[in-house]
C-alpha cells in the first residue's frame, strides 16, 4: 500500500474508503436485482476495481469530466453522483439520470462532469478528446478522464484518439483499466504487449504503470497526469492493473477463469487492503470502518427504495427527447 | 404449413436441398441448428474459419460456436482482440487468398464499426478488379433488442448491407433456415452479411440431420392466406404469424411470406402474393425510415402497384433510439398488436387514423 | 420560378430568413457560399470550430474552410490527423461541453469510417441520455461521383442516416441553399449530417450577403407543374430541372420539388404536390435499393396513396459499385434521360417496358 | 548509399534500376495523361520513393503479396505487373487489369500476388494479417507485404491490424512509406511520435527504421522482415524515410511544401543515387544506365500505345461483376 504523498486528512481517507465500499454495496445489490429481474439486459460489476475509479476520482476537480464504459457504476459513484437516481435509472425508472432511458449502460449526469457512459467498447476515447479541447475552447481548464479496459486497448478508435489527443495536448487523462480478461479472453491473447502503459510511448506522452487495487497509488499518480493535462502538457496513459472479482456480467453466466486466479486476486481486495491500511498506519479506528461499510449499505439500501418507488416511465414518452427542441419539431409543422 | 416459428422441413428441403433426401428430424434450437451449420461446413472445407471475440473457448456469447475450438484448434477458431474492423478487414484478406472466413459480431449493432471493411472493401472488391475477384466472405451479427440492452445494442441494421451493392444479406426465421441459410451463405461466393435475432437463438424447430441448404434468394410462404399479403423476416414473420392466428378467428387469411434473403430479393413470391390478395402488410423491426420496409413497398410499387387494392401498410419500430426501460422498449419495437391494426387497416376494418 | 440552378433568393430568404431583409445579391459558387457560412458562424459564435483534414493551411480540399485559419487561428481550425472516426467522436465530445464543432469529411465515402460514432454516439446521445444533454454537431462531406474517383469516392450514403434515428440529414442543391442551411445546421442543437455534391461546389448562383438561413425541414418547389411531381434533391434537383425544361417543349409540366432537407422529411409539400398533379417521380444519385427514393414512395404511399394516378417511378443509380470508366460511371448514374423517361412512363407516354 | 549485405549480381543491381525507372515514366506519363483528360478522377504520382517499392519487393517471391495504396503504381511495377495491362487500367479500358472498373487506386492482379490497391488511407491493413493468415492455413508459406503511408499511421485500422497480426504471428511486413506529408498536413504535425517505427514496440514486434531513398538499404531490410514473417516469428514494421518530389496528385494543384524542402530531397533523388552506386562502387558503364532508362521510357511508350488501342468498356457491361457466380444469379428467376 502506497503512503499518501500528499498531506491527507483521516476524513478525506475515510471518504476514499465510503465510496469504495458504496460501489461495491452498490454492485452486489445491482447483481440482486438483475436476479429479480428488476434489471433487464445487463449489468457489469465493478467489483474488486473500486480503487481505480475512487482513486482517479479523486484526483478531480467538481468541474473535470469522466467518460465511462459498459462497467461503469463505478466511475459513476466515484464521481460523486447520486446513488438513488443511479439506481432508478438502472432499474429503468423515471427518476434515473437518464429516465430509465439509458439503463445501466448509459448513465449520463453533466452536472456532476459524467458525460456518459457508453457501451461501444473504447468509444468514448476520442468524445474524451472533443470535450478537453472543447472545454479549453471555452477558456476553461477542466481535464477529462477517460475510462477503458485492457480489452479496448485493441480498439482502431483509441489508438486514433490517442494520436489526436496528443497532437492537440487536449487536456485528457487515459485509465486504462487492466482486469486481465475481457470477457473471457485473457489479456495475454488478445494484447500484444505485455504493458498497454507501454503504448504511450507510440503517441509521445507519459505511459505509467500502478497497483489498480491500490487507490492511494492509484490518487498519486492520477493526481500528477491531472496536473500535467490541466497544465496543458498533454494526456497520460495510466495502466491500472486490477482484476474484475465478480463474472463479466450479471447476465454472463460462464465464467473460464481459472479459480486460482480468482483467489488470488480475492486477497487483494482492494478494499480490505485499504482497510488494513487505515485501522494501522493511518490509526482509524475498526469500528469506525465498520461504521463506513454499514453507512455505505444504507445509502445503496436507500438508493433501491427510492428506485423502487419512482414511476415506470409512459410508453407515449418513448417518442420524447429524440431531438432537442428546433424550430423544425413545431407541431404540426412536419409530418 | 405448420404453426408458428416451425417450417416443415421436407417442403424447404424439397425446395432448395443440395443434399440427398431427409434423415432425422430433431428440434432444434436456432444457436444449435446454427452451430451445427457451422460444424459440418468446416469439417466440408479446410478453408473456412472463424473469427470473433470469445468464440473460442467460450464457444460464443451465445453458443453458436461451441465446441469448435476442440475440434478445429486455434488457427481455424480464432478468439480475436476486440477490433471488429480489423475482423471484418482479415476476413477480407482471407476470403481473397481463397479461405472462406466467417466473422462474428457478438452484437449486430457494431456492424457501425465495420462499414467501411464491409461496404468499401468486401462488397466492391471483386467489382473493382473487373470480377477477377471472389470474396467468399460471412459476417454474421446477433440483433439485440427486446430484452433492455439499450440504443447501442439493439439495432436492426440490415437495411445499410441492402443499400451496398455487392453483399448478400440474410436474416433467417428458424431453426431449419438459419442451418440451410448459414451453409449456403458459407458456400456463395460473395461477401454475406447473416443477421440472427438474438430472441430467437432459443426457439425450437425441427432441422434434418441431413446435409441440406436453403437457397439464397427464395422466400417460403411460411402460412398461406387470401386476404393480405405481409412480408417480413427474422423476428417479423413470427409477429405475423401470431397476428394472423389471431385474424383467423375472425376469418381473414393472412399470407405470411418469409424473405428469408433480403438482397438479392425474391421480388416474385412477394408480388405473387399481393396478386392474388391485393393487399400488403409489410413489417421490420428495424426503425422505420429508411428500412427494409420502405424498400418492399417500393418495389411492389414498381412492379404491381395495380395489384394494390389499398396502400400498403408498413409496421416497423419507431424511428427513435431503443430504450431501456420495459414499457419504453415496447412501445419502440413493433408487436403483433401493430400488425393486426395494420392487417385490419389495409383491410379497411377500421378508420385509418393515423 | 427562376431557371435551372438557381433560386430566387428573397423567396426562400422570405420563407425561413433569420436575417433582417435582403441585401446586396452575388453569384457565388457553392463552395463559396458554404465557405462564407462559416466564415459568418465562427464570427457570430465562438463555439463554433472546424476540423478536418487538410482544411486550415490548405482551405480544404475544395476550399470550403479557405481563410477561416487566418481568421481564427489552430485552435478553431483544424488539420486532422487521418483518423476520420476520432474527428467525428472528438466532434461529439465538444458538442456535449457546449461546442458547436463541424467535422468534415474530405470524401462523403468515408462515413463508413465514422457510423459508429454518428450513429452509436451523436444521433443517440441525447434520447440515451433522457433528453438531458444536447449534441449540436455538424458532419459535413463531399460526394464525389461523376468524375471517375471509382467505387470508394463516389457513394451517395444519406440513406444510412435517413435510418438513423436522432440525426437531421441535409443535402443541398445551390448556393443559396447550401449557406443557408449550413447556417441552420450549425445553429441546431441536434447533430446533422450535411452532405455536398462535389460536382456543384463550382456551380454559380445568387447569395445574399445578409444573415440570412434557410430552414431545416423545409421543402422548396424549384419549379412548378401540374402534371408530374419530381422529387429530389442535390444533384438530382438540377437533373429534373433539365428534364423539365426538355419536357416542356412537349407540353409536359413537371413540378420540382427540392427536399433539401431529407431528415426531418417535409412530407406535407411532397404530398401537396402529388395530391395535384396525381404522378410521382422520385430520384436520387444512390444505389437503388434502399434509397431514400424508396423511402419517399413509401412515405407517399402512407398519407397519398389514392392521389397516385399510376405506379411511382424512381430514377436512382445502378445497383452495382461505381465503375471507373466514364462510359460506364454514366451508365451507372442517373441521367437527364432516365428523368425524361420516368416523366413518360409515370404519365403512361411510353411503355413500361422495363 | 548502402552496399548490399546478400550477393547480388549485376544482372540484379540493373534489374532494379529498371523497375525504378519503369516507375518514374510511368508516373510521369500517367500526369500527361491526366492533364491530356484520358486518365479520370485523380493519379498519385509515386515519384522519389522508387526505392521504397521496389526494395521491398525484390525481397520477394513471386508468390508472396503485397496490397497497396491511393499511390500504388509503384507498388504494381515493382511487384511485376504489366506495364500494359496498368496503363490500359489507369486510362480505363477494357485490357486493364480491372477492365476498366477500378482505375488508377484500384488495381488488382492476383496472378502476380497483387491483392489490391485501396483507395481507403490505411484500408488494406487488416486486409493483408488475413491473407497472410489464409495463406498459412492453405499450408503455403507466403508473405504480405502491406504498404501505407505517414498520414495512414493514425488511422485506427492500422493499429487494430498490428494488434491483430501480432497475436496471430501471421506473416505480414508492414512498410510505412514516410514521406512527411500528407496531402497538405506534415507528418509532424498529424503524429505525436518522432519514428513512426516506435509504435511496433507497442505491439511487441521490431521496428525498422530505413533510407527509403536506398534501395539495396530497402532491399535488406525488407529480407531480413520477410525472412522473419516466413519463419513464422511474426510481423515487422519498417519505416521507410522518404518524399515525394510531386504533388500530392495530379489533381490537386495547390502544393504548401517549402521549396528549399523539394529541393533538398531532389538532391537525394533515389533513382540518381542508386545510379551513381551503380556506375561508381559497382562499376556499370556509365552507356549501360542509359540503356535501362531508355528500355524503361520504351516499355512505358508501348504500354501507353497498348492502353490506347484498347476499346472502352461498353456502358451495358457496367451491371456485369457486381457477384460472383451464384445459383440465385439464375436469369429470370430473380427481379
Ligand atoms: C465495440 C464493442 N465490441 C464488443 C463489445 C462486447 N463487449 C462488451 S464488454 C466486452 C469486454 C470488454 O473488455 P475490457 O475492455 O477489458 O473491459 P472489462 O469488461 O474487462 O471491464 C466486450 C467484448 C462491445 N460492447 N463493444
Ligand atoms: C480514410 C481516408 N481518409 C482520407 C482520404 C483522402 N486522402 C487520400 S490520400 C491522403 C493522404 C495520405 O497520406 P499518406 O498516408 O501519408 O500517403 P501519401 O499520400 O503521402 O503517399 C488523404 C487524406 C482517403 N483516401 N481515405
Ligand atoms: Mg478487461
Ligand atoms: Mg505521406
Amino acid at each position: 500500500m502506497a503512503s499518501p504523498t500528499t498531506t491527507t486528512s483521516v476524513q478525506q481517507l475515510e471518504h476514499l474508503l465510503l465510496r469504495m465500499w458504496q460501489i461495491r454495496w452498490f454492485e452486489l445489490r445491482a447483481m440482486e436485482l438483475f436476479e429479480e429481474k428488476l434489471i433487464r439486459g445487463s449489468v457489469h460489476p465493478y467489483i474488486g476495481m473500486e480503487a481505480i475509479a475512487v482513486g482517479a476520482c479523486a484526483a478531480l476537480r467538481e468541474d473535470d469530466y469522466i467518460t465511462s464504459t459498459h462497467r461503469g457504476h463505478g466511475h459513476c459513484v466515484a464521481k460523486g453522483l447520486e446513488l438513488k437516481l443511479m439506481m432508478a435509472e438502472i432499474i429503468g425508472r423515471e427518476d434515473g439520470y437518464c429516465r430509465g432511458r439509458g439503463g445501466s449502460m448509459h448513465i449520463t449526469a453533466m452536472d456532476r462532469g459524467m458525460l456518459g457512459a457508453d457501451a461501444i467498447v473504447a468509444g468514448s476515447s476520442a468524445i474524451a478528446v472533443g470535450a478537453g479541447h472543447g472545454l479549453r475552447l471555452q477558456g476553461r481548464d477542466s481535464v477529462v478522464v477517460c475510462f477503458f479496459g485492457d480489452g479496448a486497448s485493441n480498439q482502431g478508435i483509441l489508438h486514433e484518439a490517442c494520436n489526436l489527443a496528443a497532437v492537440l495536448a487536449a487536456p485528457v487523462v487515459y485509465v486504462c483499466e487492466n482486469n486481465e480478461w475481457a470477457i473471457s479472453t485473457p489479456v495475454t491473447a488478445s494484447t500484444s504487449v505485455s504493458n498497454i502503459a507501454d503504448r504511450a510511448a507510440g503517441y509521445g506522452f507519459p505511459g505509467v504503470i500502478v497497483d489498480g487495487n491500490d487507490v492511494l497509488a492509484m490518487r498519486d499518480v492520477a493526481a500528477e497526469a491531472v496536473a500535467r493535462a490541466r497544465a496543458g502538457e498533454g494526456p497520460t496513459l495510466i495502466e491500472a492493473k486490477s482484476y474484475r472479482i465478480t463474472p463479466h456480467s450479471a447476465a454472463t453466466k460462464t465464467d473460464l477463469r481459472p479459480p486460482e486466479e480468482l483467489d488470488a486476486w480475492r486477497a487483494r481486495d482492494p478494499i480490505l487492503r485499504f482497510s488494513r491500511y487505515l485501522t494501522g498506519e493511518a490509526g482509524v479506528e475498526p469500528a469506525r470502518l465498520e461504521e463506513i461499510e454499514e453507512q455505505a449499505r444504507r445509502d445503496v439500501e436507500e438508493a433501491v427504495e427510492f428506485a423502487k418507488a419512482s414511476p415506470r416511465p409512459e410508453p407515449e414518452a418513448a417518442l420524447e427527447d429524440v431531438y432537442a427542441p428546433a424550430d423544425w419539431l413545431t407541431p404540426g409543422r412536419l409530418a | 404449413m405448420s404453426g408458428v416459428g416451425s417450417t416443415e422441413p421436407h417442403k424447404s428441403a424439397g425446395a432448395g436441398s443440395a443434399g440427398a433426401g431427409v434423415g432425422a428430424v430433431r428440434e432444434l434450437t436456432m444457436s444449435e441448428a446454427l452451430n451445427e451449420a457451422l460444424h459440418e461446413e468446416m469439417e466440408r472445407d479446410p478453408t473456412v474459419f472463424v473469427v470473433g471475440e470469445d468464440i473460442a473457448a467460450m464457444g460464443g456469447l451465445f453458443q453458436v460456436t461451441s465446441g469448435l475450438l476442440d475440434r478445429f484448434g486455434p488457427q481455424r477458431v480464432i478468439d480475436a482482440p476486440i477490433s471488429e474492423a480489423a475482423q471484418a478487414g482479415a476476413g477480407v484478406g482471407a476470403a481473397l487468398v481463397g479461405c472462406r472466413p466467417v466473422v462474428e459480431l457478438q452484437i449486430a449493432d457494431f456492424v457501425s464499426l465495420v462499414m467501411d471493411q464491409v461496404v468499401n472493401h468486401a462488397g466492391k472488391w471483386r467489382y473493382m478488379s473487373g470480377g477477377r475477384v471472389t470474396v467468399p466472405f460471412v459476417l454474421r451479427g446477433a440483433v439485440s433488442s427486446g430484452i433492455g440492452m439499450a440504443a447501442q445494442h439493439s439495432q436492426t441494421l440490415e437495411a445499410w448491407f441492402v443499400h451496398a451493392p455487392g453483399l448478400v444479406v440474410i436474416m433467417p426465421s428458424t431453426p431449419y433456415d438459419a442451418k440451410g441459410l448459414l451453409k449456403s451463405a458459407i458456400r456463395d461466393d460473395n461477401p454475406v452479411v447473416f443477421l440472427e435475432k438474438r430472441l430467437l437463438y432459443s426457439r425450437r424447430g425441427p432441422v434434418p440431420d441431413t446435409d441440406y441448404v436453403v437457397p439464397i434468394g427464395v422466400a417460403e410462404i411460411k402460412q398461406e392466406g387470401s386476404h393480405v399479403t405481409f412480408v417480413s423476416y427474422a423476428q417479423g414473420v413470427h409477429l405475423g404469424l401470431q397476428a394472423a392466428r389471431q385474424l383467423a378467428r375472425e376469418g381473414i387469411e393472412v399470407e405470411v411470406v418469409d424473405l428469408r434473403t433480403l438482397k438479392p430479393l425474391d421480388i416474385q413470391t412477394v408480388v405473387a402474393s399481393v396478386s392474388k390478395t391485393g393487399h400488403l402488410v409489410v413489417a421490420t423491426e428495424a426503425a422505420r425510415a429508411g428500412s427494409m420496409a420502405s424498400e418492399l413497398v417500393a418495389r411492389v410499387c414498381d412492379v404491381a402497384f395495380d395489384a394494390l387494392r389499398a396502400a400498403p401498410v408498413r409496421v416497423t419500430a419507431k424511428d427513435t433510439p431503443m430504450p431501456y426501460a420495459a414499457p419504453l422498449e415496447r412501445a419502440v419495437l413493433p408487436q403483433v398488436e401493430d400488425v393486426v391494426d395494420a392487417v385490419n387497416q389495409v383491410l379497411g376494418r377500421v378508420p385509418v387514423g393515423r
